[in-house]
């Protein structure tokens, strides 16, 4: 019963939203580092809208700059992954900051800011498992690797020769369920998931290639997710050209380090 | 004499199986008609054809002088002035006792909760069914159930009664006792049709008395006539086999 | 799967489980009785006998095909699919802005409402022939039968099956996730996100539903228990003397 | 003579509401009693009792010697030695008129189809509905289903029929065949139980008659003492008010 | 959403359709019946009255408490969640290797079953009570009333809510892709991923999801007038001619 009230009043100025200076920002709060949810405002928290909890993570923290330098008050709207992309064509958000790669095929659906991090592939496994100390893409031969569902995680596994591609999972935390089972050797995963992980749980190891995926700049990379033609690209690109590399590294860490599983 | 009901060629049909073929026949106002006749002769698909819960197949059923099979005739209205007792009772399983007695007053015709009681226990404690006002269908007897039927009729005060076989349920001594009802009921002006097999039953209550044989009406006369002088050869066959 | 984390962990989050389930019931329980009521409705309706007149004939006709296409639409498509189509889809087109909340209610009765038609056909099929027919010879119209003979019977037979729909529907509040609606399973996939564990948090959320749907379960089982009426009848006044029609006529 | 059926001190209540009230009377093998008595004296509930389809709350009923309501008595098995034709018939719905009466012999006599169908079909004719054998119950007439009933039963070959009002729903001449094929079968050394309203049809049909009042039997003896001299007032009473 | 587009769409990726719809198919078919008949099991259990000896009483009490515990907690858990812990759980555990395919129709099997139950009590509670007396009356035993007398009506009249249960079967394989089955709505996320577009792959999905539901439902209704039984019977032989016992006796 919580929240509906709240939820109610926030929306009702909907369609003129940019007027009320509020900037609605969608993401599923539940992907570290990237965002998650927490119970209070510590470390920069963010209320969530219609809900009691609040929302942490790299994408918050660069949510409120772009909400400060575009002078608006930033809601977040956790939605699920799906439910991003329609709520942002339907105007229920303004903008997804949700660790989303600004891909070829998203482009014609949405536009996209310029890249506000980069990262790289890396590959999670099993500690202890022959895998643990892979160098090369190519040690996965025979392995049983997956990767989430509609990312470019799943496509690059291709890359590896005589792989045992498993069918994509929806989620993160069943293919890491997956992984301690056994039913899979490995997932494909970008470094900041990676390091979460396997700070989070000691079974797991990250493994990061000196012959890694060969991969576009754009499917390793995060950017903000706009309404095609949005009159706020320019802006927000102008914002996300302020903070420079230093910095989001800094976030970043600040983020593995805040983020509620590390404690 | 003004006819009450007239049936013109009235035919009902299951499928290929003719059951009433070409019924006419006409009730009087205040007359006691007692349909007889063997088992599967047609004898309450007639009666549920007069209350339409049977689609006829053909003819005509008359009542006060507008044709009820007519589609611009208000079926509901019609049927709330015929009372029907069924052959297997049929009690509201939902409702207790009274409550059997009341709901149709209360809901069709809209007297109050009060009023339809009162009417209710009158006609409950004439079949002797008072003191089991709070039971339900499933806890009674086959002659409780049976009583109870009749008084949820009776409490809608009807011009017609329809009765399938009212009694067949009920002890001697019950018998007796609507028997006299249905007198007393006779005497007030309503118009009764009974289906029946006790023979007694009929002579003692009617004024006229049906034969029906293989879905069509074999005779009729009143009671002293098809009793002791059937015209009839089947009639008297069916008399004959009688228990004495 | 450790059991201190996992008291830890409840202790950390009971708000966002507390509140998920809250969010889940109150769906789940609105969206069941107006689901219920529709599905009696559609019930009602879809027992009507074919009517005499052309013109009634023909309205009943257009009603029962609508009827039928709602039942089988909503029966038909995912509800995921529904809800985001409800919600962004008529944002989209119409610029409408719908509440969340109302929004899932909204899409949870409608599901519910066109399981429930198929529950309540079912259970009007079962109904003996002659309780339609005596009720029908008291002069009751279709309506009246229905509602004061027949489906007060309907209803004690469906019960189990609407314990079914309900425990369907705290479950399947979970695709609601999709049109932003924190209940419990977005919650707990969140927490699970978050602590980098699965079973944990799932853990304690099934233990959620099932305190949830073992509760309406009771609840129900003493409804049916209820409606059953009591097994014995006690008796009124004096004992058993048959009144004589001669002394009441005189009272 | 040889006991069938021994009653001995059986109770049975209903909540509060004692219905047999110490019962106590004995059944010689292929002997005859009617039971009679006013309606909701509990004369269906003793029929029920003795088929276990009530449990009783006291007394004992001694079947050939043993207390059938002895925990290691095997009910099915007793069960397979009684049939029973209800008030209310009780046909199997999902079944049509001869597979009503097969369906038992097959399932728990373990009779081949073909015999079962030979042996319904023999009962069947007795009561003259062989040519009915498609029909299901919904399509039947009050009378049709009762005699379905009686050939279901008869199809068990049982040891002991209890038979409850099995002429209620017949026409008199129907009645007659009934009482013909009673006698024939009491012939064949078949012990009946029949619990009915037709004064006539028990004075004509049993060895013995049995009154039973308010839940406990008040008189018991030949038709003729029963019906010609009774020694009970209450007897009298009862009897009195039957149709001369 | 365009309309060339879909085209397109369709002729691009008709196999994983294709594929994904035979698979939800295949699982829900055949979950739907072996849950149907461990429905009607438990139903013909937990009917078995409460028997005279005590070992035999005991012995009752424990497997329908068993049997309740089954219907409560499959009923009152997620399935994505049952999923998750028999698929990786028993890998977990025991180092068990299954098929997904078949731990996915295991899954489906035993929820359906433990909702089917609830169906049969309702539809057990609805038949008169007139039928079972009469079954016992002949001698038959518990199994063989329920067998030849009461499951067959009952059968009849939840073959709507079996439909209910049919189609959510047919949407609830959607959440066993968390077991990597790939069946149409897996499918169509991936086809909604690569393309990034939402409504054109739902659409056509929701249009086969309809495509099967209904088919199912036209079936279903198929098999509910046959069990109707024809409305008339037809007579054998000649005119009625009330046999004379004498005469049967001679022949
Ligand atoms: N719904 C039905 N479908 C097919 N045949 C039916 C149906 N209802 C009745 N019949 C047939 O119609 C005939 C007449 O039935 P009806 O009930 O009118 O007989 P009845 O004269 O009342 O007999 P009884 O004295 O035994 O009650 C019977 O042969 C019966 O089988
Ligand atoms: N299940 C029940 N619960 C409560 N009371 C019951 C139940 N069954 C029967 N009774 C009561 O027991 C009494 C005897 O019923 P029973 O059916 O034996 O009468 P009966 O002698 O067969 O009467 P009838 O001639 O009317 O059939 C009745 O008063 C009835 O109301
Ligand atoms: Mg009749
Ligand atoms: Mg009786």
């Amino acid at each position: 019963a919580c929240g509906t009230k709240e939820s109610g009043s926030t929306t009702s100025s909907e369609g003129e939203g940019e007027q009320k200076e509020v900037l609605r920002v969608g993401m599923e709060a539940g992907y570290p580092p990237f965002n998650w949810t927490q119970l209070d405002d510590a470390n920069g928290g963010v209320k969530i809208e219609g809900n009691a909890e609040y929302a942490g993570g790299y994408d918050v923290e660069i949510a409120k700059k772009i909400a400060e330098g575009l002078g608006k008050e930033l809601v977040i709207v956790k939605t699920e992954w799906d439910g991003l992309v329609p709520s942002l064509q339907s105007g229920k958000i303004d903008v997804i900051t949700a660790g989303m790669s600004p891909t070829e095929e998203r482009k014609e659906s949405i536009d996209f800011s310029d890249n506000y991090y980069t990262s790289n592939f890396v590959m999670i496994v099993k500690k202890g498992s022959k895998y643990e100390n892979a160098t090369s893409i190519q040690d996965f031969s025979g392995a049983k690797i997956t990767g989430q569902l509609n990312t470019s995680h799943y496509g690059v596994i291709d890359q590896i020769e005589g792989v045992n591609k498993q069918p994509a999972s929806d989620n993160f935390p069943a293919m890491r369920v997956a992984l301690e089972s056994g039913v899979i050797d490995g997932y494909v995963s970008e470094r900041p998931e990676g390091i979460s992980a396997s700070s989070a749980n000691p079974n797991f190891v990250m493994v990061e290639f000196t012959e890694g995926f060969v991969a576009d700049e754009e499917e390793t990379a995060v950017a903000a997710g706009l309404k095609k033609d949005s009159e706020l690209v320019d802006k927000i690109n102008e914002i996300l050209a302020d903070i420079s590399e230093e910095e989001r590294q800094n976030i970043m860490d600040a983020a593995i380090k805040n983020q509620p599983a590390a404690e | 004499m003004e006819k009450v009901i007239d049936i013109q060629h009235l035919r009902k049909s299951f499928g290929t199986h003719e059951v009433l073929k070409d019924i006419d026949f006409s009730v009087a106002k205040g007359e006691v008609v007692c349909i007889i006749g063997s088992s599967g002769s047609g004898k309450s698909t007639l009666l549920r054809c007069i209350n339409l819960l049977e689609r006829p197949s053909g003819g005509r059923i008359i009542y006060q002088g507008e044709n009820i099979l007519d589609a611009k005739h208000d079926i509901h209205s019609y049927r709330t002035k015929l009372g029907m007792v069924f052959q297997q009772f049929n009690l509201f399983n939902n409702h207790d006792v009274l409550s059997n007695c009341v709901v149709g007053q209360v809901k069709v015709l809209k007297r109050t909760k009060e009023e339809a009681e009162k009417v209710a226990m009158k006609y409950l404690k004439v079949v002797g069914m008072d003191r089991y006002v709070n039971a339900r269908a499933r806890q009674l007897s086959g002659g409780q159930k049976q009583r109870v039927a009749i008084a949820r009729a009776l409490s809608m005060e009807p011009d017609v009664m329809l009765f399938d076989e009212p009694t067949s349920a009920l002890d001697p001594e019950m018998v007796g006792e609507v028997l006299k009802v249905m007198k007393e009921l006779a005497e007030t002006g309503l118009t009764m049709l009974i289906v029946t097999h006790e023979m007694e039953f009929a002579k003692e209550v009617s004024d006229r008395v049906v034969f029906m044989d293989k879905g069509v009406i074999a005779e009729v006369g009143p009671p002293e006539q098809i009793f002791n002088n059937p015209t009839q050869e089947r009639t008297r066959e069916f008399l004959k086999r009688t228990l004495k | 799967m450790s059991l201190e984390w996992i008291i830890q962990m409840i202790i950390n989050n009971w708000p966002m489980f507390l509140r998920g389930a809250g969010m889940t019931l109150l769906i789940s329980v609105i969206g069941t009785i107006i689901g219920a009521i529709i599905g009696l409705l559609a019930g009602v309706i879809r027992t009507i006998p074919v009517p005499e007149r052309r013109a009634k004939r023909i309205l009943l006709k257009t009603v029962n095909v609508i009827l039928t296409s709602y039942i089988e639409f909503f029966r038909g498509t995912p509800m995921i699919v529904q809800a985001m189509v409800i919600f962004y889809g008529s944002a989209l087109a119409f610029g409408i802005d719908m509440d969340r909340t109302i929004a899932a209610i909204v899409i949870v009765s409608i599901n519910t409402g066109a399981y429930m038609a198929e529950f309540v056909r079912g259970g009007v099929m079962s109904i003996d022939k002659g309780q339609f027919e005596a009720a029908h010879a008291v002069g009751m119209n279709h309506v009246q039968t229905m509602l004061n003979v027949v489906l007060p019977q309907v209803i004690r037979n469906i019960l189990p099956a609407t314990g079914n729909q309900f425990i369907i529907n705290i479950k399947d509040t979970s695709v609601l996730n999709v049109i932003g609606v924190t209940e419990l399973y977005f919650q707990t996939k969140t927490v699970a996100g978050i602590s980098f564990k699965y079973f944990e948090p799932f853990f304690v959320a099934c233990i959620l539903y099932f305190v949830m749907t073992f509760t309406v379960t009771l609840i129900l089982r003493y409804f049916e228990r209820k409606l059953e009426g009591p097994e014995n009848y006690s008796m009124i006044g004096q004992p058993a003397q048959i009144t004589n029609v001669a002394n009441t006529k005189e009272s």
